[in-house]
């Protein structure tokens, strides 16, 4: 309980949390400009009802002392002024949504894929991460689609927030200020694991990001295949379906399955080998194992076969 | 327009007063405006025979507006009616107007994304 | 329901509160049929409910506005659609049915005003007429319906087109329009040509729930007017259902060149 | 201070024909045409769904009350939060006041007999009940799982039962034109001689402006539940980008109902707190036609701003500037009334009795709700702070916080016009507070939590969402003051079921209120009035008198002299 209360954070303020991209601090601004303009009406309005309710409480055998029943001038002058701070805010939340939606020309691209219920992000050299790495001090621009439902991105500490909708690009940006690990939340409600679309934003340090791109990328050439197919299952959101220990969860376990019969809904049966995993991966809905829901996306086109090749090997090696 | 202060309050007076109401059509304008209906409607489908791009889908739209005019004036007794029915008929077609204009400019500012993704999925 | 209830009132001077000169319309309810205890007049009272039908009629307008909308916004985005696909509807028979619709919007118009002029002979003709050119209209729908579904031209998640399935008006296609010939050249036409019928389906099919409905309503005025339950003082429901009746009218008169009538 | 007006003398025996005893028997109630009977059993079915509705916000609460599963799985607590949001919206709060309070009060207070339609209002009763049997479907058959926002394409890919809710929601729908419609129509056809538009009482206009509501947007909802049906059962592809369709586009048709269904929520509230703000502070409203104009103001302001929820959706960035322009205007009414209540008070005579002590919590917590609404209507916060328990902060501060509040409120202020009988004011006092203090503690934390990034809809909230100790706290807080919450209704709701066996009489006028209602007796007779009563201003309540002999508020002569000595020409 001790951190029920917590006060004024170093950066950021006791409502924000720290601002840590070039545009946050604006929004902040507008935040906390708000923030007064309510703070100051709601006091005054509190204040003058108890004011009043102790000024003019009823006593007995007392009539109201009364007052007029209308007064123009008070109308309009409390009219206006709320017209002249409403406008306030309008032109300070427009002016910094117009740089949060319009993304520099150079800036460095990635291409994002929401999908039920986890996070792919694209490199520009053909590397995938469940993770999304970027350099710090250098602006960002989100590309991005879904597989299936809705889903929404947002990074609380860049103050940076937009859908992810199936059928049609949707963009964001940003610009890091700081290195650092950051959250990274699904904000639109997707189904069951929702509350699970997790990930985080991992800002490098000048000159790392580089050498983590090329090294991530060359997954193949730096590790076994085994590692390097378990390795592709965690980056491409197979996991968030499949357990390697044997439990089962929207899909079958990976854990023991090479070399087993499986009867598919169908009706037919096939054993597990290498043909028939290439074919899960590429077309899911062509044969469905019995007891689970076609509910597996195609990775046609987003894994390589090598990649493949990989994967096949890890789960022939989980026995 | 809804003020009841004058209205009768015997019985005889109520039932006086019940003899007129409602306005009554006359024969001959009911068939007129049936006439001008079906010749329009042979104009609409007429229209589309002549190519007048872009001013044939405002064309059909305008003599569409026309019969509906004079079906909701004369068929529907509008026009002899309480002007606040018509009111309510015209914050109608306002409001609809407004649900339509919101979603339209929208949707023509964002298909691009629609298109470029359905142009990069070969679909 | 209102009637039987002042039937078991109790009479007026029984009112421990009233004082003053019994209410005036109490006693009269049994002398003027079918005028709510609630209601000072006739005219009180079919104002009302022209006022109340004229709001229903509101409702229904913004209902069908959510389907006009989703046109304009298909229709806005994507014409190739609209120009590709409109030509699997038969032009000459939605003519037709508009010329039904309107017709019997006249025999309606007609039959209020016999209501308001104690013709009840001549109100139950024009009732059943009216009635007569609403089955036709459905008649004529349904042999639309059914050739669309033979040739497999349904909303967009059974839209496969048949092999065979061509433009109903050939002599109305415009010869000099390329775009609309290539797209008609691909067997399934423009991408996603299934949406053009799903608004179809949804915008005919929504108006002809309505003309069920609506003969529903004409069938029982006709009971009514036939036992002659109408006259100068009392036609509220004629009016009213009347109004209703037009109203799905009008509806079509947008229905039929937005999307029988493409350019 | 006020005593002598809790302890009200018993007064005389009822007269012996009122509107609960005209007839007797089961189907005297069920097939009655009479609109304070048809008011009467809203008002029992709507607290019933609220009671439902609030179980399943415990539900939610106690999942909540720390990290990780507590009582239930992931999936149930989908289907909770999308139960207690649906049944909250659809069953309880939009037909709320009006279908409930509003049936009952607005034919009497307007001086009319009936409703303009009395067969109408019962068929909206009855598929009201249609509707609210399709839910309780829904929760018997496999539940629900969209949220209350129905967004495709996840509503037409879950395996839940989506079309029996958008069955009964688009029902539902029709109940509620139905009441809107009726309304209107009252209005304006069944005022009585003198009943100007300047003397409609506040609720009325607010009513008036709801029904506008009602009638203009709901049959869009009901169009597009139509949709998401079809789409369901046939593959119907409007809203399916799969089939070539457009879900932003069903956002569009989502919200241009559900904003302005918002303020179906909150109008007729405003509506009971500009009655009781005037008659427990025994002075003439203040600025009656800028209060009036104002809701009318806000139902037609309030269609034109539904992209707000959009900003984040795709919506383009010309569509999401335009409606937060449009959204700051609807605050200008509303602040317009929150002043003019103040003023209201300002030199009168306030007794702080239950109905009255609801009115300045609905002030303080709406004031809060709708301020916050601020921050989310500026386009640069909202993208921040959309979807996060920020939005769900806002949301119940202006729902609970002031509908809610409001509601009660107005139980209380016609709960002896309705039942004949006196609440205990004691035990109604106790409850206001606990209200006030219990909601505060269950909402305020929630916008800490969601500023500082707390997404909504979310199951856990334990370590994987990264360092942030204080989130356990502030949901800790949070089922606390719903537990208190919970607990203050349940005293409320015995309370008042309590004062139907024992409570006082009640005499015709026990506040003093100048409105119509409070010249029938207590209950109102099955016609309303015997004689056409006297329309006059009405809030002229000084010309009620407190009489002891008939231990409530009577009218007396106008008094010539003047109000004040200051203000010679008050009024
Ligand atoms: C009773 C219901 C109700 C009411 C009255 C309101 C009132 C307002 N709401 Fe709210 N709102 C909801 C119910 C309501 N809302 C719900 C249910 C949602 C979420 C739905 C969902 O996603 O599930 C929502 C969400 C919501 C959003 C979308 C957030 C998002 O999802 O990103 C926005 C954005 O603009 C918004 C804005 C406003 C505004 C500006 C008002 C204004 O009308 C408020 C006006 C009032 C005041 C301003 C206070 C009084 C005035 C003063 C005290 C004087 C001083 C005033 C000034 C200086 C201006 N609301
Ligand atoms: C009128 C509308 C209304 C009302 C009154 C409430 C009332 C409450 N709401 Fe609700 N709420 C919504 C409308 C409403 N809500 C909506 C629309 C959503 C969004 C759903 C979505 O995302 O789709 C939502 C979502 C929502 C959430 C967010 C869930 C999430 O995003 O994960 C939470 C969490 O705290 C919550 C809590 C509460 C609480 C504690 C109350 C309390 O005020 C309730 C208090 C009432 C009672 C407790 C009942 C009365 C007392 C008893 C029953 C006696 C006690 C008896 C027992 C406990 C057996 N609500
Ligand atoms: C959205 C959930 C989901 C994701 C993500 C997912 N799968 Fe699946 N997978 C399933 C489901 C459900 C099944 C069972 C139905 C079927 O046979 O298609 C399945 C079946 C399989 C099978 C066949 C298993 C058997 O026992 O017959 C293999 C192999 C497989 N998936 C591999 C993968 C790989 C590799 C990835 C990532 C590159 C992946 N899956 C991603 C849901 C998923
Ligand atoms: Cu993805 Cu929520
Ligand atoms: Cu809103």
């Amino acid at each position: 309980m001790h951190d029920l209360i917590l006060f004024a954070q170093s950066r950021g303020g006791y409502w924000l949390p720290p601002p840590d991209s070039s545009t946050a601090g604006d929004v902040d601004r507008v935040f906390y400009f708000i923030l007064g303009v309510a703070s100051f009406f709601f006091v005054l309005i509190v204040a003058l009802m108890c004011l009043f309710v102790i000024l003019y409480r009823r006593r007995p055998g007392v009539e109201a002392p009364g007052s007029a029943s209308h007064n123009n001038l008070l109308e309009i002058t409390w009219t206006i002024i709320p017209v002249i701070l409403v406008v306030i805010m309008f032109y300070m939340g427009f002016t910094t949504y117009l740089d949060i939606r319009t993304s520099p020309r150079q800036a460095y691209d990635i291409r994002v894929v929401g999908q039920k219920w986890s996070w792919v992000f694209s490199y520009p050299n053909g590397h995938v991460a469940p993770e999304l790495h970027v350099p710090v001090d250098r602006p960002v621009r989100l590309t991005m689609t879904s597989e299936d439902v809705i889903h929404s991105l947002f990074i609380p500490a860049f103050r940076v927030k937009m859908d992810l909708v199936p059928g049609r690009y949707t963009t964001t940006w940003f610009h890091p200020l700081r290195a650092g690990t950051y959250d990274l939340y699904c904000t639109e409600y997707c189904g069951t694991g929702h509350s699970d679309m997790l990930s985080k934003v991992v800002v490098h340090k000048p000159g790392e990001f580089e050498t983590w791109l090329e090294q991530a990328a060359n997954l193949l050439a730096s590790m076994t295949p085994v590692e390097a197919g378990a390795e592709l299952t965690r980056r491409n959101g197979c996991l968030t379906c499949h357990s390697t220990d044997g439990t089962a969860k929207v899909g079958p376990s990976f854990k023991g399955i090479y070399g087993q019969r499986h009867t598919f809904t169908n009706g037919t049966s096939a054993e597990v080998d290498d043909n028939y995993i290439r074919q899960s991966i590429l077309e899911p809905m062509a044969l469905i194992r019995q007891g689970y829901q076609p509910a597996m996306p195609t990775y046609k086109g987003r894994l390589k076969d090598q990649e493949i090749t990989a994967i096949i090997e890890y789960i022939e090696s989980l026995k | 327009m809804t003020d009841h202060s004058t209205h009768p309050v015997t019985t005889e007076d109520a039932a006086r007063e019940a003899e007129h109401y409602g306005h009554i059509m006359p024969l001959w304008v009911l068939a007129g405006v049936l006439l001008t209906l079906v010749v329009l409607t042979v104009a609409t489908v007429a229209a589309t025979w002549v190519d007048l791009e872009p001013w044939n889908l405002a064309i059909a739209l305008g003599i569409a507006t026309v019969k509906a005019a004079l079906v909701v004036l004369y068929f529907m007794h509008l026009r002899y009616d309480h002007p606040f029915n018509a009111l309510v008929f015209v914050t109608a077609l306002l409001f609809l107007a407004m649900f339509l204009g919101g979603a339209l400019t929208d949707t023509i500012q964002y298909q691009p994304d629609i298109e470029s993704y359905r142009e990069s999925r070969q679909m | 329901m209102a009637k039987s209830e002042s039937t078991t009132r109790p009479p007026d001077d029984a009112d421990p509160g009233s004082v003053e000169a019994p209410r005036p319309h109490a006693a009269a309810d049994h002398h003027r049929p079918f005028l709510a205890h609630h209601y000072q007049s006739y005219k009180q009272q079919f104002e009302a409910g022209k006022l109340g039908m004229w709001i229903f009629l509101l409702t229904e307008i913004l209902l069908f506005g959510g389907l006009f909308c989703a046109y304009a916004v298909y229709r806005a985005n994507h014409p190739e659609i609209f120009i590709y696909a409109h030509h699997f509807l038969d032009k000459n028979l939605g003519a037709i049915n508009t010329a039904v619709l309107i017709f019997s919007s006249f025999t309606m118009a007609w039959g209020v005003r016999c209501a308001q002029l104690n013709q009840r002979k001549l109100l139950m003709v024009m009732l059943s007429l009216t009635l007569l050119c609403a089955c036709g209209f459905l008649g004529i729908k349904y042999v639309e319906y059914k050739h669309k579904w033979e040739d497999g031209l349904l909303w967009a998640g059974k839209y496969h087109p048949v092999e065979h399935a061509e433009p109903a008006d050939h002599a109305a296609r415009p010869p000099g329009r390329p775009e609309a010939q290539s797209a008609l050249q691909r067997p399934e036409g423009p991408r996603y040509a299934g949406i053009f019928f799903s608004i179809y389906f949804m915008m005919t099919g929504l108006h002809g729930l309505h003309v069920l409905a609506g003969m529903a309503a004409i069938a029982w005025i006709l009971v009514r007017a036939a036992n002659g339950h109408f006259n100068s003082h009392y036609f509220g429901p004629v009016d009213y259902v009347g109004l209703y009746w037009h109203l799905v009218d009008l509806i079509w008169i947008y229905l039929f060149p937005l999307l029988y009538l493409i350019h | 201070m006020s005593d002598l007006l809790t302890e009200p003398r018993p007064a005389a025996a009822p007269s012996m024909d009122n509107y609960l005893t005209h007839a007797r028997g089961f189907w005297s109630w069920a097939l009655t045409l009479d609109h304070k009977r048809i008011g009467v059993m809203y008002l029992v079915s709507i607290v019933a769904s609220f009671f439902l509705g609030g179980l399943f916000a415990e539900l939610i609460r106690t999942e909540l009350i720390g990290p990780g599963r507590t009582i239930m799985g992931k999936d149930m607590y989908n289907q909770v939060f999308t139960l207690h949001g649906a049944v909250m919206v659809f069953l309880f709060i939009i037909p709320g006041i009006p279908a409930a309070l509003g049936n009952f009060v607005l034919p009497i207070m307007l001086g009319a007999k009936d409703v303009a339609f009395p067969r109408l209002n019962l068929a909206s009763y009855y598929l009201w009940i249609v509707g609210a049997v399709f839910f309780v479907f829904v929760l018997v058959l496999g539940g629900l799982d969209t949220g209350w926002t129905f967004y495709t394409p996840y509503s037409t890919t879950t395996d839940t039962r989506v079309v029996l809710a958008v069955t009964g929601a688009f029902i539902l729908g029709f109940s509620s034109i139905f009441t809107g419609l009726n309304f209107i129509a009252t209005i304006h056809m069944l005022r009585p001689p003198g009943m100007t538009w300047f003397r409609l009482p506040l609720f009325l206009w607010a009513l008036y402006a709801t029904a506008l509501i009602q009638v203009l947007a709901t049959p869009v909802l009901g169009i597009t539940l139509f949709l998401v049906g079809v789409e369901r059962l046939l593959g119907l592809g409007i809203f399916d980008p799969k089939l070539g369709g457009d879900p932003v586009l069903f956002q569009h048709f989502f919200w241009f109902y559900s904003h302005p269904a918002v303020y179906i929520m909150i109008l007729p509230g405003m509506g009971i707190i500009s009655e009781v703000i005037s008659v427990f502070s025994r002075k003439h409203i203040f600025g009656y036609k800028f209060i009036a104009i104002s809701s009318i103001a806000i139902a037609l302001l309030g269609f034109l701003v539904w992209g707000h929820h959009m900003f984040t959706s795709g919506q383009s960035k010309l569509a999401s500037v335009i409606f937060s322009a449009l959204t700051f205007s609807v605050s200008i009414p509303s602040a317009i009334k929150v002043f003019n209540w103040l003023a209201t008070m300002y030199k009168g005579s306030i007794a702080l009795l239950t109905p009255m002590l609801y009115a300045l919590t609905f002030i303080f917590l709406f004031g809060i709700g709708g301020l916050t609404g601020l921050f989310l209507g500026a386009l640069a916060t909202d993208v921040h702070l959309h979807d996060t328990y920020f939005i769900v902060a806002h949301f119940h501060y202006v729902m609970v916080g002031g509908t809610l509040s409001a509601f009660l409120a107005g139980i209380h202020y016609w709960w002896p016009k309705i039942t004949g009988r006196m609440y205990s004011e004691f035990w109604g006092r106790i409850g206001a507070l606990m209200v006030f203090v219990g909601f505060n503690l269950t909402f305020f934390p929630q916008f800490a939590l969601g500023s500082r990034g707390m997404p909504r809809r979310y199951y856990d909230y334990g370590e994987m969402l990264g360092e942030h100790p204080e989130f356990y706290g502030y949901h800790f807080l949070s089922t606390l003051g719903s537990y208190l919450l919970g607990i203050a209704l349940f005293l409320v709701m015995i309370y008042l079921i309590a004062s139907l066996f024992n409570g006082h009489r009640a005499v015709a006028n026990p506040w003093g209120g100048a409105t119509l209602e409070w010249q029938c007796s207590s209950p109102p007779p099955h016609d309303n009035f015997p004689v056409q009563p006297h329309v006059g201003d009405p809030y002229a309540v000084r010309n009620f008198q407190y009489d002891p002999d008939v231990g409530g508020y009577v009218r007396v002569a106008q008094t010539a002299k003047p109000e004040h000595p200051l203000h010679p020409s008050a009024h």
